[in-house]
């Protein structure tokens, strides 16, 4: 009942155009999380669908119903702010109620309904406290308790673990999906954090420059990047990216890395004969022995245990440097010459002049974007 | 600041009393004399030490005045009434009319936004002689001459441009997020800017009205040209102790000072408003 | 999912902008009247007592001030008078500001206590000024006296008017200054300063890179005002000098106001405020641009 | 009224009782000299009711502009008496003198029609009369229909009368055939010296005869006096106010004018003359001497605070200012001493420039015969006396006031020499300026020159020059030079 339509959003601040014909449909009770760097115009698209600022052109549809010109208090919508946006003189309690005030709620119902968000959220012990008394890890649950209290069917969280602490961002990451899947409410989800994005979202919106580049699952927009630019934004370590120019021979397509033809099976014939750049992610590339055929000899430089795995960096015999990933405990190479086997069909491929990856069945058609 | 030294510190206070007398001198002076008759202030070399009497106090509170010139009426205390309730209301009407339309150009910018605003502060450099001759005929014409509504909308003048360029500053400085927040929630627009806007900007809204309070209590001209004896303000009714039998200065004085007092009693009941600034630092990061 | 539906009457969100301004804006535009009215009198030959003669004469009133050696006295000394009293108001009130930052009772008491001047009529204050310099009855001639000043003349002597004058001017209106300034500096962000104390970076850098800038909009906003007033100073010229001696202190309120109500030379007089009217909007606009790309800047910045 | 006081009264009327007997019966019935004037007066009012038809406007309202000053207080005292005399009433509005001429010009420029009567100076009228906002009163003074037959016109000093009736032609004299009559004088101030007498002693220095004496007795006094007083107050503002008192009634005193009218009436300035600068150097060398040391700042108020506070020694400034400051509270008061002033060695008498508290009608009044029986109430003879003799209305321009035993009495007790002053200076004391429009530009800018050369910021000869030249310009280019 409540999906979230945009149909051909423009938005221009004086001469600048920060949304530039934009649509997107989020289904009702799906979780879109947008994601992309700042001044991508995630946070206008937001404040668009609350109703807050206008777009100069387009309709916004709320539930199948037009709200372009409809104000925000009408509009059914929870909103939690990256600052929190809390009321600097209203305690975290008043602050909660508001939303329940506007609806005219008895004292009692606002009473229970603030409690039970607050317990939710583990923040019972401070609703007196005003703002400024409150820790940003309280302050967030404050905003976040304030945009959920309500039960509004369409939720808009403007990237709310952005300014707190680490501890909290990764303990809320596991939190937040099973809330939101709780309230059954559609979501909007702004984040510049990719693995939130992945966490949290059924599908994600990259944008960038005011436009949608790759709408999709997580796992499309990770495997099958529409460029460059988002292959190299999701995953940690960052994809290699190495400049090769795709041959053919009887085996098929192959590439040259490190003095070796490595060959991609199923790589698209457009491929040949172009600049490219090769997007390999760290995971999929494994030490093997130099035996294995199209094994790539480097020299490993590097080795850095983080938490669950362990990256090496290594320099290929043209000197370009690759990541490596590999999950703690298994057994790699922690020095000296090694040998690198390339995962063919994990391999991305990308044009070197327009970024845009080559055969890419996913790409959001910038003008016209509906998903497929 | 904790870590400053003591010779700051003894700087800082050596600094601060100076600015004290400088500013509190003629004050305290002004103050004394109150209490002396003129013979008393008018001694060479001046002198501290005086016999003080209430005569001023008296002579302005009752409405009768001793001079060389035998017993003068005065009509002070309805100066007094005049300029309170000139002030009051003038600047009563000027919030009312003045912090809507700052709200609007802090939050609403809107086609000609800005060229509204400046010519709404455009009528404070028309100086007030500019107007004077016209305004007096129209004035004449329209039937408004010698009534306190004519004078409380010329009063407008002095009042709006000063509470709409200093409100609109503090309603600029709340940051808009938390309003939309307010809306979001579900409440009307008129809801946020009176539970939302104006609790937050208060402190400059109390300092542009009390600031536009002063400047309307010491304006004179106005009203001295639009209306007649009986609604003088206070200063022109101090005016009246400049007699030809000598200046009064002791009833002067007293005049100041008990003009003072409720301008003075208003910011010290607003101190905390006035003096603390916005108190969003919270929010503002 | 209850959602309420708009209903009933609503204001338009581009209606209501104008709709609040609206009010303010009406109120003030009858003053329009008259002043179109000053500008017709500027472009006539009008004294009242010769109304016989009233008639057009388009610019002349304009242009006899071009070769008249009385109008640029008073555009100068209009225009120094404004600089030298809003400079060092603006420097004294931006200091007393910051002795004063600190919330104490005693700060805030203290800061209140300096309003009283700004409370004083400046017509009253100049009358009391003009007591108090009296070379034989005034405490302020008696203490220069006693500091050796024995033939200090104040505002009688062309030498020490201005100065005279200013200080009075100094006495009244730096409080309005500061309450301005203070009121800006305790409503300062504290992070940035925290943080500067931390890295131990020195106090001046601290003033002119970090106070100074964010200060700037409540400091435009107060010179701004003290400068319309300042260049249209007339009670505490006038109160102590009458424009003197000779012609020292003959501000355009002062020229103005003799040619108005003494003279009765109603076109000479418009001329004039039309003058000094050209030059606050001149300046104010300047100081408007300023304001509005300050304001610009720092809501980029948040 | 009780019967005994009635009878009285009528006693006086009938003339079997004088003025004096009158008061000295109504006193020994316990009644306060004033109230026993109010008395007087009030029994005055019944005669005159009988001649002239008083309540011809009965029931009417009248309102006045008026400064705050003591013929407005004395005028507001016996107001009643008026009231009961014409059944009319009577409002008004007081205003402080520092603002009263600003009400004035505002109120008249914008022809409101709120006042019928005002209180003003002469000079004013120069603007008043020709901007068209005051009435020509000869149109009821000489209408016996409208005047009271005991009006009694002639006994209005003629200097002072004429003084207040002009043609209206820039240039054209004071008091001619065609004149106007702007305005009735009320009270008027003459330029002489009051000095404190105990100082004079002290010092040794005698009454001063002439301008070299006035400058030298100021230098002595200023020296030999002591504790700070200095020599002669008189008035420097910039302003008008600075040129008419003193200064102008010694500079007339050697037939010095301040503008020449000739034949064809075109004005020019008249203080370049070899004379003129001789005056001016004798004028600013006292002033340098023996002068207030704040001398630029000076207006009517501060010469009258030092004389009044014991800070100098005499002035040269109105005889009524002496007047005021030789009572109340002052601590000079009853110290104090009057004398005429002939600056010029070669004069026959002294020649006093003068001030003429007056009142004029306004044009715009709804009913200006009404207006005008308040107006000759209250510059007929019986107010006069009443304010001269109980309050401070003086100097009365009645010369049957003048005559009034009981007044001089009164002002030769507590004020020596005033009357022997007013009698000496008198005849020659009129208004000595040219009557133009542009007369306050032109003292404006005189009061400034004078200003500049006590300042030594221009010599004399090269000042006078400079404002003769300037004037010349002001005149030609208000199309009157």
């Amino acid at each position: 009942m409540a999906s979230v339509e945009l149909k051909n959003i423009v938005k221009r601040y004086k001469s600048q155009t920060v949304l530039d014909d934009l649509s997107l449909t989020v289904a009702d009770g799906e979780t879109l999380v947008l994601f992309g760097p700042s001044g991508a115009g995630k946070t206008v698209l937001l404040r668009l669908v609350a109703g807050v600022i206008d777009p100069d052109e387009g309709r916004i549809l709320i539930g199948g119903e037009d709200m372009t010109d409809v104000d925000a208090e009408f509009r059914g919508v929870g909103m939690a702010f990256q600052n929190f946006a809390l009321f600097p003189h209203m305690s975290a309690f008043e602050n909660i109620a508001t939303p329940l005030e506007a609806k005219r709620s008895s004292h009692g119902a606002i009473k229970g309904g603030v409690d039970s968000v607050a317990k939710l959220l583990k923040i019972g012990h401070v609703l007196s406290h005003k703002p400024r008394a409150l820790s940003n890890g309280q302050k967030q649950r404050t905003a976040l308790a304030r945009a959920l209290v309500g039960s509004p069917p369409v939720l808009l969280l403007d990237d709310p673990l952005r300014n707190v602490d680490a501890k909290l961002r990764f303990e809320m990451r596991l939190e937040l999906p099973r809330l939101l899947a709780d309230r059954g409410a559609t979501v909007i989800y702004v984040t510049q954090d990719y693995k939130e994005a992945m966490a949290l979202g059924d599908r994600i919106a990259v944008m960038s420059q005011g436009v949608i580049r790759q709408l999709g699952t997580p796992e499309q927009i990770y495997r099958e990047p529409a460029n460059i630019e988002i292959a190299r934004l999701f995953g940690d370590p960052t994809i290699n990216l190495l400049d090769v120019k795709p041959q053919r021979d009887a085996r098929g397509i192959y590439v040259g890395l490190s003095n070796v033809q490595v060959h991609l099976a199923g790589a698209p014939e457009a491929a040949i004969g172009r600049d490219c750049v090769i997007g390999l992610r760290p995971e999929t590339l494994h030490f093997v022995a130099e035996s294995e055929p199209g094994a790539i000899p480097v020299t490993v430089e590097a080795e850095t245990p983080l938490n669950e795995k362990i990256v090496t960096l290594v320099r290929t015999v043209r000197g370009r440097e690759i990541l490596v990933s590999r999950p703690s405990g298994t057994p790699g190479q922690s020095g000296g010459k090694a040998h690198l086997a390339v995962n063919a069909k994990s391999a991305l491929l990308f044009d070197h002049a327009s970024g845009e990856r080559i055969g890419s069945k996913n790409i959001v058609s910038l003008r016209n974007g509906e998903a497929a | 600041m904790e870590h400053t030294s003591l010779l700051e510190r003894v700087l800082r206070g050596i600094a601060l009393t100076l600015v004290v007398v400088f500013f509190m001198f003629p004050i305290v002076w002004i103050f004394m004399m109150s209490f002396q008759t003129n013979e008393m202030i008018l001694r060479i070399p001046p002198q501290l030490v005086f016999e003080p009497t209430l005569a001023n106090y008296t002579a302005l509170i009752t409405g009768k005045l001793q001079t060389a010139a035998g017993t003068l009426d005065i009509a002070f205390m309805r100066n007094l009434w005049n300029s309170i309730f000139l002030s009051v209301t003038s600047v009563a009407v000027a919030l009312l009319l003045g912090v809507p339309a700052a709200y609007a150009f802090a939050r609403h910018k809107f086609r000609g936004s800005e060229d509204i605003a400046f010519t709404l502060l455009s009528f404070r450099f028309a100086p007030a002689l500019l107007v004077l001759l016209p305004l007096t005929l129209y004035f004449q014409k329209l039937g408004l001459a010698n009534t306190y509504f004519g004078l409380i909308w010329v009063y407008q003048l002095i009042c709006l441009p000063l509470i709409l360029w200093i409100v609109r500053g503090y309603f600029e400085d709340i940051p808009a997020d938390i309003e939309y927040a307010y809306r979001i929630a579900g409440h009307s627009w008129f809801a946020t800017f009176r539970k939302i806007a104006l609790p937050l900007a208060g402190p400059g809204i109390a300092a542009a009205g009390l600031l536009a309070f002063i400047f309307a209590w010491n304006n004179f001209v106005f009203a001295l040209v639009l209306a007649s004896a009986d609604k003088q303000p206070v200063t022109v009714g101090a005016l009246a102790f400049i007699t030809s039998s000598g200046i009064q200065y002791g009833q002067i004085s007293a005049a100041i000072v008990l003009s003072i007092t409720p301008t003075l009693a208003l910011a010290l009941y607003a101190q905390r408003y006035l003096v603390e600034g916005l108190s969003l630092g919270a929010v503002k990061g | 999912m209850h959602r309420a539906k708009p209903s009933g009457f609503r204001i338009s969100k581009r209606v209501l902008p104008y709709l609040l301004s609206l009010p303010a804006l009406l109120v003030c535009i009858g003053i329009l009247i008259p002043f179109l009215t000053s500008v017709v009198y500027s472009f006539q030959r009008y004294r009242l007592s010769q109304p016989w003669a009233r008639q057009f004469n388009w610019g002349d009133n304009y242009i006899s001030f071009f070769t008249d050696p009385k109008f640029w006295n008073t555009l100068e000394i209009s225009l120094l008078y404004a600089g030298i009293t809003v400079g060092l108001e603006l420097l004294l009130g931006l200091g007393i500001a910051m002795l004063l930052q600190k919330r104490s009772s005693l700060n805030n008491f203290i800061s209140i206590m300096l309003l009283m001047p700004l409370m004083t009529a400046p017509a009253l204050a100049a009358l009391m000024w003009k007591l108090m310099t009296n070379p034989g009855f005034g405490v302020l001639s008696y203490l220069a006296s006693l500091i050796g000043l024995q033939d200090f003349r104040w505002a009688s002597s062309p030498s020490t008017a201005l100065l005279t004058v200013v200080l009075v001017d100094i006495w009244v209106y730096t409080p309005f200054i500061m309450i301005l300034l203070l009121a800006g500096l305790r409503s300062l962000p504290t992070q940035p300063f925290e943080a500067a104390a931390l890295d131990g970076v020195p106090r001046s850098f601290v003033f002119f890179r970090i106070t100074l800038p964010m200060l700037t909009p409540y400091i435009l906003t107060a010179t701004l005002f003290r400068l319309l007033d300042s260049i249209q100073q007339f009670d505490i010229i006038y109160a102590m000098t009458q424009g003197g001696p000779g012609d020292t202190l003959t501000v355009f309120q002062v020229e103005a106001y003799l040619n108005f109500f003494q003279s009765t030379n109603v076109g000479r007089s418009a001329a004039l405020m039309i003058i000094l009217w050209a030059i606050t909007y001149f300046l104010s606009n300047i100081f408007i641009k300023n304001w509005l790309r300050l304001r610009e800047r720092a809501r980029g910045q948040a | 009224m009780h019967e005994k006081e009635k009878d009285l009264l009528d006693a006086f009327l009938r003339g079997q009782v004088d003025r004096r007997g009158l008061i000295k019966g109504l006193g020994a019935m316990g009644l306060a000299a004033s109230t026993a004037g109010v008395l007087l007066n009030l029994g005055q009012t019944r005669a005159l009711a009988a001649d002239f038809d008083w309540q011809a406007h009965k029931g009417k309202t009248i309102k006045l502009l008026l400064n705050k000053h003591p013929y407005a207080d004395a005028m507001i005292a016996d107001l009643d008496n008026f009231k009961q005399l014409t059944g009319m009433n009577v409002t008004y509005d007081v205003f402080p003198e520092d603002v009263y001429f600003d009400k004035v010009t505002a109120a008249l420029s914008a022809s409101s029609p709120e006042y019928d009567a005002f209180m003003t100076g002469a000079y004013m009228t120069w603007t008043y009369g020709p901007a068209g906002w005051i009435t020509d009163l000869n149109e009821w003074i000489k209408d016996p229909a409208k005047t009271n037959p005991k009006y009694a016109w002639d006994d209005f000093l003629p200097g002072v009368r004429n003084s207040c009736a002009w043609n209206g032609k820039p240039g054209g004299a004071l008091g001619s055939e065609d004149a106007k009559q702007w305005c009735i004088p009320w009270g008027f101030e003459q330029n002489n010296i009051t000095y404190n007498k105990a100082m004079f002693d002290k010092a040794g220095v005698k009454l001063p005869g002439n301008m070299d004496e006035l400058v030298a007795a100021a230098a002595k006094l200023t020296k030999d006096v002591g504790g700070g007083v200095y020599g002669i107050g008189v008035r420097g503002s910039r302003s008008w106010a600075t040129i008419h008192p003193g200064f102008l009634s010694a500079y007339a005193n050697f037939d010095q004018k301040d503008l020449n009218v000739s034949a064809d009436g075109k004005l020019s300035a008249a203080m370049a003359t070899a004379e003129s600068k001789a005056f001016h150097k004798q004028w600013v060398q006292m002033i340098q001497e023996s002068g207030p040391k704040d001398w630029s700042t000076y207006t009517w108020y501060q010469v009258g605070t030092d004389l009044g506070a014991g800070a100098s020694a005499m002035i040269f400034d109105a005889d009524i200012l002496g007047y005021f400051m030789n009572g109340g509270s002052n601590k000079m008061a009853g110290q104090l001493a009057f004398s005429a002033f002939k600056a010029n060695p070669a004069a026959k008498a002294p020649t006093p420039n003068i001030w003429i508290w007056s009142l004029s009608m306004s044009n715009f009044s709804k009913d200006k015969d009404a207006t005008w029986y308040f107006m000759q109430w209250a510059s007929g003879l019986d107010h006069c006396l009443f304010g001269a003799t109980k309050m401070d209305f003086v100097n009365p321009v009645r010369q049957a006031v003048w005559k009034d035993e009981m007044f001089r009495e009164k002002l030769n007790k507590s004020y020596p020499g005033y009357v022997d002053m007013f009698d000496a200076s008198a005849p020659g004391a009129s208004i000595k300026f040219t009557a133009q429009p542009l007369f306050f530009d032109l003292t404006t800018e005189w009061a400034a020159t004078l200003q500049k050369m006590v300042a030594k910021e221009v010599p004399v000869d090269e000042g006078l020059d400079k404002l003769a030249e300037s004037i010349n310009g002001q005149l030609k280019e208000a199309g009157l030079g």
